[in-house]
């Protein structure tokens, strides 16, 4: 497990490096920071001070160097907008984006498996055929759309729940419902077939030709085996959610690490894309490796 | 005549499925007593397995259909009690165990907790189970018991499984277990030792035995009594002796004569050229030896047969002479020339010769095509027989060769049946008039009458086409029907080589003759002599 | 490091802060568009900064009236002459501290200003300066000489523009502004909200306004319904669309005039007749009331008619596209080729409808006859296109611009936008030149004259661009609160103007 | 051996060519709806442009927001005209060929690059297998949104650079399935028969593993059409996406969103077209995988041979 772990880390990092000096170079093909910075008009002498201040001045290849010596020495330089380390400002986003995905993967697994297995169960059926089209129609939805209507009926008409923000747990409730919808259709339909297949299993049979009760033998036979396959589209879905909710994060105010890099990939504030772009992919790494050992957990034949 | 401990009266079973229905057993009536052993003797697609599954409540209705019938056990009607009352049953009464044990064990659950839960689950005390389980594991004879308990199926060998299947059925004292073609998968040591195992267990619980099983030698073995299986129907019915002794159905005696291992055997032709010259073969995997310094000749027209039990690397030695595995060592001269260290062009020329044919033709046939596309692909690959009339032609001449239809040439291989995928199979193979065909347990997987006719359409090739064969088996009865000279294989080696006439009538190597004595006798009587006089495997 | 701000997360998702609606009568929330990126006093005249600290946290010397006709106001200065020569003498309000305690004095204004030009920090009110060059004399504690070169006869009122901050301020960004306002900034929860709470000390008339909170929320639709559902106060930016409720929603000019710059030095607009033409083939009144918003007014200046100079006699060219059609084919007789392409560049959430307003101008544009097509783009391509060097293009680009002069004078706009070095000038044209020269040192009745004057020249002798409209800002103010937005809005935000009712 | 269902195949004359496969749609009413569906936005997306352009585009500034179900401007404004007075109905019949090359194109573009460097991946040795698996990592993490200010802002915001862009981000989803199922096919017996045929890697690949996966490929991309419109519906949202004069379902939803209040049938039918083109899809994507796979066929085909 650790030798896996280690390999995994050792390519993760290879990819990541790759991955930061594409950025560097691509991100540096947008155009010129001090323009955006820098009203209107302002003079060129102005943008020149500002170019030379964050080094923007120097050839591409140098302001690479340094940025790779800065590296080093785990400094991930300056926003330019803000006069903050970036990498501050990545992690207090981050403390915000973490959190909502957790809770939304988290009740999308659990909702996602009970009504899987439920439309398993009765396949075919009404519940079935429900389950199926619901969340295929919620999933093709436009979230921004769903967003919007979702603050003029709970918010305003209802004023059930605050508009958007943060702050109590009832601002949390329409953000992680709406980021709730996709993987849920996504996963609920994987759970279904996987259920489908594992219920067809021989040792399904041996578990009833055993006497066992129907409980246990949905819950502890077959879906133990079911969330195989299951575990691998959580995981993409899950990855998806770490990397910031962009459109969800923008309705609602939420200050996540999505609507943080969307503002500082438009406003060319590097070195804030560049470090988050390395906290989402840590964060992904590390969850590519709880998935690594929750695939070993559940099923023993990894193990070796 | 005293009530049975269990009575399946005119059972009939209908199946709905999209194609229409089908009736899966009709009128199906059969019982059976403390201490007895019943077998169910039939082919696949018989319905053998139908009315023990309704035993157990285990049809899943739809698509099945319980159309008519009665089941008794213990003054109970089992098809009207409730789906609760019949769970109770389940495993504490009547207990069940199944062909595959690789697949019927829950592979995510260590097996100790999967025997324990034989008695949870019916509300017994947990240290109880532990108890028993740890007692029954070490009474079915499997080594380390205690640690094997905290093991996962697939660390397992095959006969363990079973074993522990076995040891699974047992805990609660069942009345009735119920075993489903228990030692289908097994090797003939390995279902020697799981057959005198249950006979064994039977006799101390006094329990009764319903085997299911398609295998003569099985009910020769094993049975008191026998019900025959054709088409959902009983057609016979009686003791095994009776049974094997005096069919009265067409049936039943259609499948004693296609049992193999009566003929005559064959006596080594003449001389001929040598076709192919292997020595030194050797194969490693990490640290497993695949195979050891195999050394063989097969001559023209001959077939040479490799017998041994599974990881004994037969599989091997036919792969690494095709070069789908590249040997580490040794060579395989083919005409002369060596085909181990023989370029890839130069072998694609020669794989024209030799063709193979795989143990399951479900597998080996690609789905996707159809049996004119399967058929012709060869000539494609090789060039051969551009014109398309020809081509089409001479695959519906193949196909009437393997006893098919030319009219199958546009189906696909999902509408046959298993033996006649299994000559799709050969027809494709002989399609490139190759001078040897490798057959890798190619008759294993069929049904007895079936195996019976594809041998037959093999030797028949042989002495049509003078068409070599390498013919790797299990199933000695086979061999001695088909082989000139045979190889026996254990843990990579070649242990005895030599004809058929010899190793069957006088086998030198321990394990050759271990391997005759555990192979069954479809004969009740020699089975029985064969028990008396102790040959038997412990 | 990374725990701790994960736990942080963790805690306040999980603890029930206080929400807003349970805040006491006299505190406020603000909800705003976009967060604030700094909190940095020489950063005040941008917008979202702006409105956020400029009077509220720190003050400057002096204050355009935009309530009423009061013009210039002093604000920390108490007073200012000219001397002569470029020096104009400021005295200073006695009495007045900063929130950590210090007295305010002239060294602090020095301070300021040092800040402001340093080559340090890159400051954006030093553009107001451009090449200005200031020196500072302390006369004493309360009084300081302001040496400009060349003389800037508008120098009070750029005083304005420059926010005042003490002396031990660092040369850097700064996240916690010391300042004279009525103000303190007392918590910045990046990404949540700002706090501002009164200071007891403030040496001016107490604002009522206790504190306020500024939240952000990208949906103008979100900010409406905050201020409706009473989760906010005030949202000083929400659009036309969502402003349907009389009671609570005020709209206000503010200060933005769009218009399409021309390039003159490109065919086929190189030619007067086509520039005329494109002003002839857009109907102008049928935006307002469909995609633009009542109040909306017809441009004839770059700048809004409440700024200096403003020429009443001015009238747009009017609608017709036959007009514009004789034009171009009497443009095409005398060579011009007319048929090349023309495409709007326009900015994606520049204003409200900008697609539709682009969508609808080359629709226009195409019915009187010219080859015109439309590009949307993002902020940082768009100034590309906007400020010079002007990308080569077949045909000739119009950039659809948004321009903000809320300060009162001319010279914010009129050199950037046509003198022949104007970063986003379109003409090249000498009396243009030595008009805005001559304009931008003069004093008084003849500043206004002359502006007066450019305006004319450019509109009708130069035509120089497509003028189209002076915009209006909506704003939604929470029904309890006694405020009216300005065209200031836009830029700033006093707190000490909220009253209740 | 276990025999529990004893379905016997079952002899029966085989259809041949279209009329068997229309037959076979026709079975699954669900699917032949969707066809039929299908069909007609292949129609508006072919013939759209050229019949319905003009009306599309001609403004009426003072005929702004018309509600929908109103026939007394023409049947045109059947469902509402949009912000600048342009019939809906109109539009959305000429977005629909955007809108599915958009879509068409990328899912295309992603399939096909990403299945072929799967195939490579998953057929050749470690090395290869192990760059490119990597290399999908990079793509795979880097941020769409960059990709997509990188790409508009150096090529510029047209369709085919949209079409890049968010190609690009669905390549890894092919590229790693295609993989993991080619390392599973290439184990298959009937892979092993063919090399025992002596058939040729280049056959291998492209007759024996390529047409077993390919149905998985197909439900992927069918569902990823979805996925496509709605992602470049995002990137409009966040004025990264395409933009006017160019006009996609996507881009018609993000431009209504600001009148969901007032005039909610801007927003509406254009995401109700995505809607049903999704729904669309995903069932006829479920009749496909059945009907291309001749084991599972004769579950469309005729009962009557097997009913009697």
């Amino acid at each position: 497990m650790i030798k896996l772990v280690g390999q995994r880390a050792i390519a993760s990092l290879l990819s990541l490096s790759v991955l930061m000096v594409m950025v560097f170079f691509l991100s540096r093909l947008t155009g010129d920071p001090a323009a955006l910075f820098l009203p209107i008009d302002a003079t060129e002498q102005m943008k020149e001070q500002f170019r030379a201040l964050h080094g923007l001045d120097r050839p591409i290849l140098e302001q690479f160097g340094l940025y790779i010596r800065d590296v080093l020495h785990l400094d991930f330089g300056e926003s330019l907008r803000r006069a903050r380390p970036a990498i501050d400002i990545v992690l207090e986003a981050y403390a915000w984006t973490l959190p909502l995905a957790l809770i939304t993967m988290a009740l999308v697994i659990v909702a996602a498996i009970f009504l899987g297995s439920i439309a398993a169960f009765n396949v075919g059926g009404v519940i079935d055929r429900g389950i199926s089209v619901v969340s295929l129609i919620g999933a093709s939805a436009p979230d921004f759309w769903i967003a919007i209507v979702a603050i003029v009926v709970f918010a305003i008409n209802l004023a059930w729940l605050p508009t958007s923000g943060v702050g109590t747990p009832w601002h949390w409730i329409m953000p992680v419902g709406i980021l709730f919808i996709r993987p849920f259709g996504l996963i609920v339909q994987v759970v279904r077939g996987s259920m489908l297949s594992a219920l067809s299993a021989p040792y399904v049979k041996t578990a009833r030709a055993k006497g066992v009760k129907n409980g246990p033998l949905i819950f502890v036979h077959t879906l133990r085996n079911a969330m195989l396959p299951v575990i691998t589209v959580i995981g993409d879905q899950a990855a998806a959610l770490l990397n910031g909710a962009v459109i969800v994060e923008t309705i609602f105010g939420f200050p996540g690490v999505g609507k943080l890099m969307i503002d500082s990939i438009l406003q060319r504030d590097f070195n804030v894309v560049m470090a988050a772009i390395l906290v989402t992919a840590i964060a992904i790494f590390i969850m590519n490796i709880l998935i690594d050992i929750a695939y070993s957990i559940l099923d023993p034949r990894i193990r070796q | 005549m005293p009530e049975a401990l269990l009575t399946v009266k005119n059972l009939s079973v209908d199946f709905h499925t999209a194609r229409g229905t089908v009736h899966a057993v009709r009128n199906v009536s059969w019982s059976v007593n403390r201490g007895e052993t019943l077998a169910i003797l039939g082919e696949s697609g018989s319905g053998k397995s139908v009315s023990a599954s309704a035993v157990m409540n285990l049809l899943d209705t739809p698509p099945a259909e319980i159309v008519s019938g009665e089941i008794f056990h213990e003054g109970k009607e089992l098809l009207k009690i409730s789906y609760e009352e019949h769970r109770a049953l389940n495993g504490k009464k009547i207990a069940m165990i199944f062909q595959d044990p690789l697949g019927h064990l829950n592979p995510v659950y260590t097996v100790g907790w999967q025997i324990v839960e034989m008695m949870t689950a019916h509300g017994r005390p947990i240290e109880m189970a532990r108890a028993r389980a740890l007692e029954l594991v070490t009474r079915v004879g499997i080594p380390e018991p205690e640690k094997a308990l905290k093991k996962y199926p697939h660390q397992f060998s095959g006969g363990q499984r079973q074993r522990l299947m076995i040891a699974m059925a047992l805990m609660l004292k069942p009345d009735i277990l119920i075993a489903d073609e228990p030692t289908t998968a097994l090797d003939v040591t390995v279902q020697a030792e799981v057959l005198a195992l249950l006979k064994e267990l039977q006799q101390e619980t006094g329990m009764a035995l319903v085997l299911i099983t398609h295998d003569l030698g099985v009910v020769a073995e094993i049975a008191d009594r026998v019900v025959v299986m054709s088409e959902g129907e009983i057609v016979e019915e009686g003791t095994a002796r009776e049974v094997y002794h005096k069919p009265r159905h067409a049936y039943t005696r259609k499948l004693i004569g296609a049992a193999p291992g009566k003929g005559d055997i064959r006596q080594p032709g003449p001389e001929a050229s040598v076709l192919l010259e292997v020595s030194g073969l050797e194969k490693t995997y990490g640290n497993f030896t695949a195979l050891k310094d195999a050394a063989f000749t097969l001559a023209r027209g001959q077939s040479l047969a490799v017998v041994g039990e599974s990881g004994s690397g037969k599989s091997t030695l036919a792969r690494t002479i095709l070069r789908l595995e590249q040997a580490d060592k040794g060579t395989a001269l083919w005409k002369g020339r060596d085909l181990i260290t023989m370029p890839q062009r130069d072998l694609l020329a020669i794989r024209q010769q030799i063709q193979m044919v795989f143990q399951d033709p479900t597998q080996s046939l690609n789905p996707r095509m159809s049996v004119y596309q399967l058929i012709s692909e060869g000539w494609e690959i090789h060039g051969l027989m551009p014109d398309r009339k020809a081509r089409r032609a001479r695959v519906e001449e193949l196909l009437e060769q393997v006893e098919l239809l030319p009219s199958h040439c546009d189906r696909y291989p999902h509408q046959f049946s298993g033996g006649q995928r299994q000559r799709i199979a050969i027809a494709r193979a002989l399609a490139l008039e190759p001078e040897l065909i490798i057959c890798d347990e190619a008759v294993s997987a069929l049904d007895v009458s079936v195996q019976a006719q594809v041998m037959a359409l093999l030797d028949d090739l042989r002495a049509k086409l003078g068409i070599s064969y390498l013919f790797i088996a299990h199933d000695l009865g086979v061999v001695r029907d088909f082989a000139d000279t045979v190889l026996v294989m254990k843990e990579g080696e070649i242990v005895e080589q030599g004809s058929t006439e010899a190793i069957f009538s006088a086998p030198q190597h321990p394990y050759t003759q271990r391997l005759l004595a555990a192979n069954l006798d479809p004969d009740p009587d020699i089975q029985a002599q064969r028990a008396r006089s102790g040959r038997a495997a412990p | 490091m990374t725990l701790r701000y994960l736990l942080t997360g963790a805690l306040l998702a999980s603890a029930a802060v206080s929400p807003a609606l349970a805040q006491d009568n006299t505190a406020i929330t603000v909800v705003l568009s976009e967060e604030l990126d700094l909190v940095e006093p020489c950063m005040a005249t941008r917008s979202n900064i702006g409105r956020v600290i400029l009077q509220n946290i720190n003050e400057t010397l002096t204050e355009l009236d935009v309530r009423g006709d009061a013009g210039l106001m002093p604000r920390l200065a108490e007073s200012w002459e000219d001397r002569g020569d470029g020096v104009w003498r400021f005295s200073l309000r006695d009495g007045v501290t900063f929130s950590d305690g210090t007295a305010f004095d002239a060294a602090d204004v020095k301070h300021s200003f040092d800040r402001v030009f340093s080559d340090q920090i890159t400051c954006e009110s030093a553009r107001y300066f451009a090449d200005t060059q200031l020196t500072f004399d302390i006369v004493d504690d309360l009084t300081i000489d302001v040496t400009a070169e060349p003389a800037q006869p508008i120098l009070p009122l750029l005083m304005s523009l420059v926010t005042i901050v003490p002396s031990e301020t660092p040369v850097e960004f700064v996240r916690d502004p010391i300042g004279t306002g009525p103000y303190v900034l007392s918590e910045w929860q990046a990404g949540q909200y700002i706090q501002l709470d009164r200071r007891d000390d403030y040496w001016g008339e107490q604002p009522e306004v206790t504190s306020a909170r500024y939240v952000f929320r990208g949906e103008a639709a979100v900010r409406a319904a905050m201020v409706e559902t009473g989760e906010a106060d005030i949202a000083p930016q929400i659009t036309e669309l969502e402003a349907t409720n009389p009671a609570t929603d005020f709209s206000y000019p503010n200060s933005e005039t769009v218009y399409l710059r021309v390039d003159s030095a490109d065919e086929p607009t190189s030619d007067i007749r086509v520039r005329k033409a494109l002003n002839h083939a857009i109907d102008r009144e049928a935006f307002i009331g469909t995609l633009l918003a009542d109040g909306t007014e017809l441009a004839v200046a770059m700048v809004p008619p409440t700024t200096l100079g403003w020429n009443g006699d001015l009238a747009p060219l009017a609608y017709d596209p036959d007009l514009a059609r004789e034009l171009l084919a009497e443009a095409e007789a005398d060579g011009v080729d007319v048929s090349l392409p023309v495409e709007i560049i326009a900015r994606t959430e520049n204003f409200p409808n900008v697609t539709e307003v682009a969508e609808a101008l080359t629709q226009m544009l195409s019915d009187a006859g010219f080859n015109a097509s439309m590009r949307m783009v993002e902020v940082a391509e768009h100034e590309q296109y906007y400020s010079k060097p002007y990308p080569e293009s077949e045909g000739t680009n119009l950039i659809l611009a948004q321009h903000d002069n809320s300060r009162g004078d001319p010279v914010f706009s009129m050199y950037f936008k046509y003198h022949s070095e104007g970063t986003q000038s379109g003409i090249a044209i000498p009396e243009v030149d030595d008009l805005i020269e001559r304009a931008t040192a003069a004093t008084g009745a003849e500043r206004d004259a002359l502006w007066s004057e450019l305006f004319a020249y450019v509109h009708d002798e130069a035509v120089a661009d497509v003028l189209l409209f002076h915009m209006v800002g909506h704003s939604r103010v929470g029904e309890r609160l006694d405020f009216t937005p300005t065209i200031a809005t836009n830029q700033q935000l006093q707190l000490s103007e909220i009253g209740f009712k | 051996m276990s025999d529990s269902t004893a379905v016997k195949p079952v002899s029966q004359d085989q259809n041949k060519g279209a009329s068997a496969l229309l037959g076979m749609l026709w079975r699954d009413k669900f699917a032949f709806v969707s066809a039929i569906v299908l069909l007609i936005i292949m129609a508006f997306a072919i013939f759209g442009p050229a019949l319905l352009g003009d009306l599309a585009t001609s403004q009426n500034l003072r005929g702004r927001n018309s509600p929908p179900f109103d026939l007394s401007r023409g049947w045109i404004f059947v469902l509402g005209g949009d912000s600048l007075g342009r019939p809906i109905l109109a539009r959305l019949i000429v977005a629909a060929q955007s809108t599915m090359a958009v879509a068409a194109g990328a899912v295309a573009t992603a399939l096909v690059i990403g299945a072929f460097f799967g195939l490579i991946a998953g057929y050749m040795g470690k090395t290869a297998s192990q760059i490119i698996m990597r290399l999908a990592d990079v793509i795979m993490s880097f941020p769409s949104l960059l990709l997509a200010v990188v790409v508009l802002y150096v090529l510029g915001p047209s369709i085919p650079n949209m079409i890049l862009v968010l190609a690009i981000t669905r390549i890894p989803i092919y590229l790693r399935t295609t993989r993991a199922e080619v390392l599973e096919v290439r184990e298959r017996m009937f892979v092993q028969a063919a090399v025992v045929m002596g058939a040729s890697h280049r056959r291998i690949v492209l007759r024996h593993i390529l047409p077993v996966i390919a149905p998985t490929l197909i439900t992927i991309a069918t569902l990823d059409f979805a996925f496509v419109m709605l992602a470049e519906s995002s990137l409009s949202f966040l004025g990264i996406g395409i933009q006017p004069p160019s006009i996609t379902w996507g881009l018609m939803v993000s431009q209504g969103r600001p009148y969901l209040n007032t005039a909610w049938w801007l927003a509406f039918w254009p995401g109700l077209m995505i809607v049903i083109t999704a729904l669309s899809l995903n069932l006829l994507s479920n009749w496909m995988r059945v009907a291309l796979d001749p084991a599972q066929r004769w579950r469309l085909e005729s009962r009557k041979s097997t009913d009697a």
